[in-house]
């Protein structure tokens, strides 16, 4: 038991202890919830810091839960690519929780909205953090129910309609993903993801794994809004509340939808080259399809979720490559996305609170009055784009170079073009929400209030400072070590078993 | 063999009911189907031929060898409240909209919608 | 005594109400007790806890239901149960790991037999219970109001 | 064995009923049935636990389903349906099943599970934990993380029906211009 394995456990357990602890006394005492909120999400920030420490030094660490030695009991696993995705998604997590303490004010019963979010929150990081197949999809649910009933959380027409469908879509793919999971248990006899990816290796997929391959690409396609499977991401992005987007946009269809893909299909099944065939045609298709239609867009919070699939196209078009550049790319846009995605959701949230319209058609110059907004959706809309100092850049620079390197050329025309579309829709929106002449009804339009800003600047600061990541210096410690363990593959299985002895 | 393919038609019947039907509690019935033939196809996975329920009693000494596989029915308990969870807050979601559009179909919602 | 009588379904149903719905509680609680040792489990009891709620809401109207269980007391005892459960989960940390069975087991087939087995049957009963019981009120009470307007 | 072909028959043809058919109470109380014959399989198949879960939450969902659509005014469901989209889903389901014939064969036959770990809950069960009910030491001891996350979907549902059941979601809006109504 190394000492730094107790990280994981608590992961899951600090945010679940708020949620409960929320709902037992968030109704009586009126500003314990924001508090809660803010400390649990800190909690868990500070340990996946942690983690990436504890990674570093002992290298893949297992927790084996109720004191039962892994095949038996349910096992945590604590690698690069565990660490890489809690400290995205506990820092994304922890700016929105700030972000929501003055947004949600506009909402009723706050207690219930902070409650829901500390348990999507737990559910997420316990996705991340398991080592066996049924436990994923346990938290999958956790995660998924939360945020369906966070996306109808206004209660108003839009809102219940889209969150119908996007429950209806994603407990169908939950289902896929159960009966993916039956059939492996039925074939190797175990749950474990190192037992089985050790049973796989030895017994040789055959025909039962191109049918569980297709059920978990079908079901981990539709939570990570590939674009087949997309069409809940428009309704439910737009019409939930801002702070809610850009959990989902930046950490929900990430640690859900890709990082499982990665895990089932890299680390369990082993990648096949059909797969990853598929994969980056895949990839291709949403990165294309995402960008024509957000291009068209006037609402902004809808124009934003088509940008979300054609960026998350990107990375399964990195990923997909397979070459260690591709996957260490994909990852850096995966870590860069979650960042300026969510900067732009909560722009898009700062302009509603104070305009209250999201439509681009109706606002103008609003940099005059609300220079902070102004300046952080400038910084989101060109590392978004990939202008060089900024993060988005080196991140498609990569996939690019490893494309070309791979010898797609096509996937990498298409990549570039993509993203010179992403420029133009990002200079729509600078052009039409910000810049130009103040249109005479926002005369009287009020800066945001200060939690807003501090998040907002924070996550500004987080995009310009993305590309020292890959300093010498910092990228072993943190981008190597996730991208090492994707392309490892199947050795996943004998390194956790040779932790447990 | 056969058993597995039943459970499989009941799964397609299921899929089949929330892809091609308007009304939101036919998908919610759709989706409860779906979950009925996962679980299903759990216990036909654990059930060993003429075996036994995997509880020990203080009389009779029951063979450990005869005794049908308790792990998939513990996750089929998971997956069953599972279900109910989702199917609650689907009932809840469809009750608000019908409120809201006077329908439960989602072709006519989406015309009002406009 | 007849606006009472106007108010939950007809004579009939009630008395017979009155006497299964003890039963049913005592079943369930019994089903919770013996999780460890005969099938069923917290699961199970949770909900036949719950449906004994039910049954006496549907009988006797919501009024009579409401006086015994007011709504915020019901989500009260569900984060309740959840937190008892979380705690002795973080309770197995004190022992080695997370979810340890840190008490003695005791010899089988007894009641007090099985560790933390039984101690977890009954908060998860508590949590299940209350909280269907909870969102069967809250869909209840939503629909009673269209119906008003 | 020949029972559970029956149930199983039964259950489909209700299934199929449950769906095609147009009023919305006897389409509920169908996959009631539904989930009645599964309960019976479950019972016949050796499993207990699974079979009174089952039973008993079957009858919560069939009442929440029940306070749903017996309100006065809702009317039969109508007879729209998609077409082009049930053409499709079937040739799509026709695949599936023919993929998911060839792969099945290789599963273990049914009534031979390999027990590789669950062998050694069966024997390590009753001198681990002191339980005797093999599934309730899994569910509580060798995977109790799996029903604390469980416990938690509940939880999150029962809060998450609460949150969409409030009747206004958000404050009405003062001092901001031009607030138009979404």
């Amino acid at each position: 038991m190394t000492p730094g394995s107790a990280i994981m456990p608590l992961c899951v357990a600090v945010p679940l202890g708020g949620a409960f602890l929320t709902a037992l006394l968030g109704r009586q005492i009126p500003r314990l919830p924001d508090l809660l909120g803010a400390l649990a999400t800190l909690g868990a920030l500070l340990l996946s810091v942690w983690s990436v420490h504890v990674v570093n030094v002992y290298g893949t660490v297992v927790y084996a839960l109720g004191g039962w030695q892994p095949p038996i009991g349910i096992a945590m696993v604590l690698d690069g690519l565990t660490a890489f995705m809690l400290v995205t998604v506990n820092l994304i997590a922890f700016l929105v929780a700030v972000f929501s303490i003055d947004y949600m004010e506009r909402f009723t019963d706050k207690w219930l909205f902070y409650t829901l979010f500390l348990l999507m929150v737990a559910g997420i990081n316990g996705v991340v953090v398991t080592g066996d197949l049924f436990n994923l999809f346990v938290f999958l649910e956790v995660a998924s129910v939360a945020s369906y009933a966070l996306v109808a959380f206004g209660t108003e027409k839009q809102e219940l309609e889209a969150a119908f469908k996007y429950a209806v879509m994603g407990t169908v793919a939950s289902l896929f993903v159960l009966l993916g999971i039956v059939l492996l248990y039925s074939h190797t006899s175990t749950l474990n993801m190192a037992d089985m990816a050790r049973e796989l290796a030895h017994k040789g997929g055959g025909n039962v794994t191109l049918l569980v391959s297709v059920l978990f690409l079908m079901g981990f396609g539709l939570k990570a809004a590939v674009v087949p499977f997309h069409a809940w991401l428009p309704d439910a992005h737009p019409s939930a509340p801002a702070p809610i987007s850009a959990m989902l946009s930046g950490v929900l269809i990430k640690a859900l939808g890709v990082y499982a893909l990665c895990r089932v299909f890299y680390n369990v099944i082993g990648i096949t080259p059909e797969i990853s065939s598929i994969l980056m045609f895949l990839g291709v298709l949403s990165m294309i399809v995402g960008v024509f239609l957000a291009i068209g867009q006037w609402d902004l919070k809808r124009l934003l979720a088509y940008s979300s699939i054609s960026q998350i196209g990107y990375v399964i078009l990195g990923i997909g490559l397979g070459t260690p550049l591709g996957i260490a790319g994909g990852l850096f846009h995966l870590f860069n996305h979650s960042v300026f995605k969510s900067l732009l959701f909560l722009d898009s949230g700062a302009v509603e609170y104070s305009t209250g319209t999201r439509d681009l058609k109706k606002m103008g110059g609003l940099a005059k009055k609300m220079p902070v907004t102004g300046a952080t959706t400038l910084v989101g809309a060109i590392s978004i784009a990939g202008i060089p100092p900024f993060s988005g850049f080196w991140s498609k620079l990569i996939i690019i170079v490893a494309a070309v390197e791979a010898g797609r050329h096509w996937y990498a025309f298409w990549a570039v073009l993509a993203s010179v579309v992403t420029l133009a829709y990002v200079m729509k929106v600078m052009r039409y929400a910000f810049m130009g002449t103040l249109n005479d009804t926002w005369r009287h339009v009020k800066e945001v209030p200060f939690f807003m800003k501090v998040s907002m600047v924070s996550l500004a600061l987080l995009c310009v400072a993305g590309g020292l990541l890959l300093l010498p210096g910092l990228q072993e410690t943190f981008l190597t070590l996730a991208s090492g363990v994707l392309s490892e593959g199947t050795q996943y299985a004998a390194i956790v078993l040779s932790e447990v002895q | 063999m056969a058993l597995y393919l039943l459970c499989l038609v009941l799964f397609s019947v299921g899929v089949y009911g929330i892809l091609a039907r308007r009304n939101m509690i036919k998908i919610i019935i759709g989706v409860i189907v779906v979950e009925y033939a996962v679980n299903l196809f759990f216990i036909l996975v654990a059930y060993k031929k003429d075996g036994r329920s995997p509880i020990f009693s203080p009389d009779a000494d029951i063979p450990v060898q005869s005794m049908v596989d308790p792990l998939p029915q513990a996750l089929v308990l998971t997956a069953i409240v599972i279900g109910l969870a989702t199917t609650a807050l689907m009932v809840a979601i469809a009750m608000r909209i019908y409120e809201k559009y006077g329908t439960f179909d989602i072709a006519e919602i989406r015309e009002l919608r406009g | 005594m007849s606006k009472e009588r106007e108010k939950g379904m007809s004579l009939i149903v009630k008395t017979i109400t009155r006497l299964t719905v003890g039963l049913i509680l005592l079943y369930g609680v019994y089903i919770v007790l013996h999780g460890h040792v005969s099938p069923g489990g917290g699961f199970a009891g949770g909900v036949i806890i719950a449906l004994s709620f039910v049954h006496l809401m549907l009988a006797f109207g919501k009024e009579v239901a409401f006086r015994k269980l007011a709504e915020p007391v019901v989500s009260f005892f569900e984060s309740l149960g959840a937190t008892l459960f979380l705690s002795i989960a973080l309770l197995g940390f004190w022992g080695g790991s997370f979810l340890l069975n840190f008490l003695p087991k005791g010899e089988s087939f007894k009641l007090f037999s099985a560790g933390i087995i039984p101690l977890c049957n009954v908060a998860i009963c508590l949590k299940v219970g209350a909280g269907l019981f909870a969102a069967f009120v809250a869909l209840v009470l939503l629909k009673l109001d269209v119906e008003k307007e | 064995m020949l029972a559970i072909y029956i149930l199983l028959i039964i259950m489909i043809i209700g299934a199929i009923i449950a769906i095609e058919v147009e009023d919305l109470l006897s389409s509920v109380v169908t996959v009631g049935a539904v989930g009645l014959g599964l309960s019976l399989v479950c019972l016949v198949l050796k499993a207990p636990d699974v079979a009174i879960t089952q039973f008993v939450v079957e009858i919560i969902a069939l009442i929440i389903l029940m306070r749903a659509t017996v309100s006065k005014d809702v009317h039969g469901s109508t007879i729209g349906r998609r077409l082009l989209g049930s053409m499709v889903v079937v040739g799509f389901i026709a695949v599936f099943l023919l993929v998911a014939m060839k792969s099945i064969e290789e599963l273990p036959a049914f009534g031979e599970p390999t027990m590789r770990i669950s062998g050694e809950y069966l024997a390590s069960g009753m001198s681990k934990t002191g339980a005797a009910n093999m599934v309730s030491a899994i569910l509580l001891d060798f995977r109790a993380y799996d029903t604390l996350g469980e416990a938690t979907v509940l939880f999150t549902a029962v809060i998450g029906v609460l949150a969409v059941v409030r009747r206004i979601g958000r404050k009405e809006k003062h001092g901001i211009p031009g607030r138009e109504d979404e």
